[in-house]
């Protein structure tokens, strides 16, 4: 089924898009590093949205032309970024205070591992080399939401939604959505509660895919994204 | 994004009875009098409030509980020569004060904020007010835990604020505001001056704006201390 | 020996004065609310001193003359305060770090009563009324030197330097030496510490306004301050 | 008052070997360059260093490792592509590392130089990096405790310094600087204008001077980003 699997599940891009579509208006968000900041991109018109970087700014916009990069002005991904009106520079621990202390409205970060009981793995394959965590631990508490985009399976093919995650784990029961390429998936009080899929999928290929049983309640839509 | 309210009754319409709030100012510095009297307009009942003090004179927070509106005040320095109405409440078992020292209840406003549930301290070891709290010790010295607070409210006063909510105050008025924004479900600040986005420096914020919630232009705002020196009482009929 | 005692002890201006002259250059000083603020009037020529207030300025010199008070500046006993230059404003809690972070160099309090083992009592006498704190508990905490100004005995002739305090506590094994209408007396080990006296008073006679025993070490000097 | 300090050596010639140091910064921005490279000159050895990270490139910290100085690492994030000495350091026992969550590490600082000596977290709990700490449970959620941080020494980079050590940063150069302004027996600020007493605005100073024991004047810093997209090595003749 592997060929057939790359053949229709979303691109990268298309999983952020559909991502960014949650984002309300007025919202404060957090981009994990990598994958998850490609989710700026497809903000949808019209919506506010306030990005806060753990290194001690808010209201930052788009990254500036190379060559006209300030060093001094850049997010956790050690990237260059530029500031947009009513932007704010703040302390390590003032920049935690907000995500420790629910003040995010949203963090989205990438994953090894999800378990439906929203434990989530994503910092360390627990195959050695050296450690490295980053903010990680503290984005997945305090958030009001804290989504997921990921692959839906591994590059061999082995399910990312678990029953119970194998790696070292990030956080205990803090996901509350999972965008992957071929579903949207919800926690919902310790179980994964499938809400969108890709029509060309069927449940039970997709449930083959998932490492525990996938729930409906009130009907699957279908995962319908823009060419990206 | 715009955070401006259009009115002070606006600004004050969902506090509803029983609410927890925080209110700024220390001494006659900082307190939010306009949103204060606005909420004794809207009369909202059996309040907890959270100050350093309990009032002075009756303006603000002691106009409040001369309106029976407060149930219990948690603050570290209530007692007042003027006026008596907080200490005749009190020794008759009118109203519930929570006693705490100063640097505590600052500290546990900051952790309610900032996700921390629980502290040690060395404030108040082997005080009356350590009493029934757990005590630990950490390298020979023996700590308190306290624990954080939060509120439904905080009512603020700042002097610049921009329609985010990014704000700054003046001088030692600055005290309790920028904690209690962070540690209340909805923070309310009146500032003396709304100025439009990207007129404050970013380095200059004090309080970012995702720590607000609603904001209300006051630009010649009244001064506790000064309306004290000048014996004004609200309601005004209330003389 | 009360009337003699009346005609001998310093005045209240004269302990402030005699603590001024501990106060080194370069010091970062908390001085509690009422008597302790007459310390800043008397500090020595030449030394270079930065007053820290609870309420969020570091810095801070003399009162306004009357009518120009600017009641956004005050200090922690509400009075009405100037700045001079190289102040700094922050807010409560960052204040209180500064105490409780071992910041000061000294914090100067009143008392009712202190212990020879450094407890302090000065906040409550105990006896009903509306208890307020303030910051005095925290200041006990933190300052490396806890010094406490007052009279050597009670205005009923009772002592004030006790065996153990029998008024709520503020703080324990906190002071460090204590500047009184008498005396000047450390705090060592558990122990009272006798380092000055007044010259027209005997050894004998202060202790027996004393309420535990006074130790000597390498000497006793004069408590010898102007006439102020 | 005049904390002003004539010479980087001056600067850094009381960090002697064992000593644990802070040092500001988070990747490429915030790091008192000048200070580090000091440090390297005067050779001192058996350091534990508090950072974000473990450096990257030939310069800063990534030159103290690569001089074999720091026998001890406590950061989030220590992985780097480049260079390897500190993987190759690591994996084969050469150098010892503390991993801690990043905003861990933060409010350990903080409580460091605030006295707190330990506070409760969400952060962590149920993984590994919570093991052997002790956990509690309020309201029904579980916490782990964290201790304080402190150090001997901080090095930290700011903007503009007066002569009492009052500092202003630049943009996200600020990070972890006014934090570990707090935490140390001896902070010790590279500054990139020295302005005289009461030229920062009370307002808009961010570490008060009560905070810093002695400030030097680089007036051009070296941005370490940018030495790396150079390729700089320190010192020169290590390459």
């Amino acid at each position: 089924m592997s060929e057939q699997l790359n053949a229709i599940k979303l691109s990268n891009a298309q999983i952020a898009w559909r991502a960014a579509q949650d984002i309300e208006d007025g919202s404060y968000v957090n981009l994990g590093i990598g994958f998850p900041e490609m989710i700026a991109k497809f903000q949808p018109q019209g919506r506010d949205v306030v990005y806060h970087t753990e290194n001690g700014v808010l209201g930052f916009g788009k990254a500036p032309p190379e060559g006209e990069e300030d060093w001094d002005l850049i997010n956790a991904g050690k990237k260059a970024i530029t500031l947009k009106p009513g932007s704010a520079f703040f302390h390590h621990a003032d920049s935690f205070a907000m995500v420790r202390g629910g003040h995010l409205d949203l963090a989205v970060l990438g994953a090894y591992q999800v378990a439906e009981t929203g434990d989530l793995a994503n910092w360390s394959t627990g195959r050695g080399g050296v450690p490295a965590v980053g903010g990680a631990m503290d984005l997945v508490h305090g958030a009001k939401r804290v989504a997921v985009v990921t692959d839906h399976v591994t590059k061999t093919g082995e399910p990312k939604l678990v029953k119970h995650c194998t790696m070292p784990l990030t956080g205990v029961g803090c996901v509350t959505r999972i965008y992957t390429s071929l579903a949207v998936v919800d926690i919902d009080q310790g179980h994964f509660l499938l809400r969108e899929k890709l029509a060309a999928l069927s449940f039970d290929d997709l449930q083959a895919l998932t490492g525990a049983t996938l729930n409906i309640a009130g009907g699957i839509s279908d995962l319908d994204t823009p060419k990206l | 994004m715009d955070k401006t309210l259009s009115s002070l009754a606006e600004a004050v319409s969902g506090i509803g009875d029983g609410a927890t709030i925080m209110i700024g100012g220390f001494g006659g510095s900082g307190a939010p009098i306009e949103l204060i009297h606005a909420l004794i307009d809207r009369g909202s009942r059996n309040l907890t409030v959270i100050n350093n003090n309990a009032g002075n004179g009756h303006v603000g927070i002691a106009a409040m509980i001369e309106q029976n509106m407060i149930s219990k005040m948690i603050c570290s320095f209530p007692r007042s020569a003027d006026p008596k109405v907080f200490t005749d409440l009190y020794l008759s078992g009118g109203i519930e004060l929570d006693l705490v020292p100063q640097g505590t209840l600052a500290e546990r406003i900051r952790a309610g904020g900032a996700g921390i549930p629980a502290f040690y301290t060395p404030t108040g070891f082997g005080t009356d007010l350590a009493v029934g709290k757990p005590i630990a010790e950490f390298e020979g010295r023996s700590y308190v835990q306290e624990r954080w607070l939060k509120a439904d409210f905080a009512l603020i006063k700042a002097e610049l604020g921009d329609p985010m909510g990014n704000l700054t105050y003046r001088m030692a008025a600055r005290n309790f505001n920028p904690l209690m924004a962070m540690a209340a479900e909805r923070t309310i600040a009146q500032v003396s001056s709304l100025v439009p986005l990207g007129e404050i420096d970013p380095e200059s914020v004090v309080t970012p704006g995702i720590f607000v919630d609603g904001l209300v232009e006051i630009s010649t705002p009244k001064q506790e201390e000064i309306l004290n020196r000048r014996g004004a009482r609200y309601p005004e009929s209330a003389a």
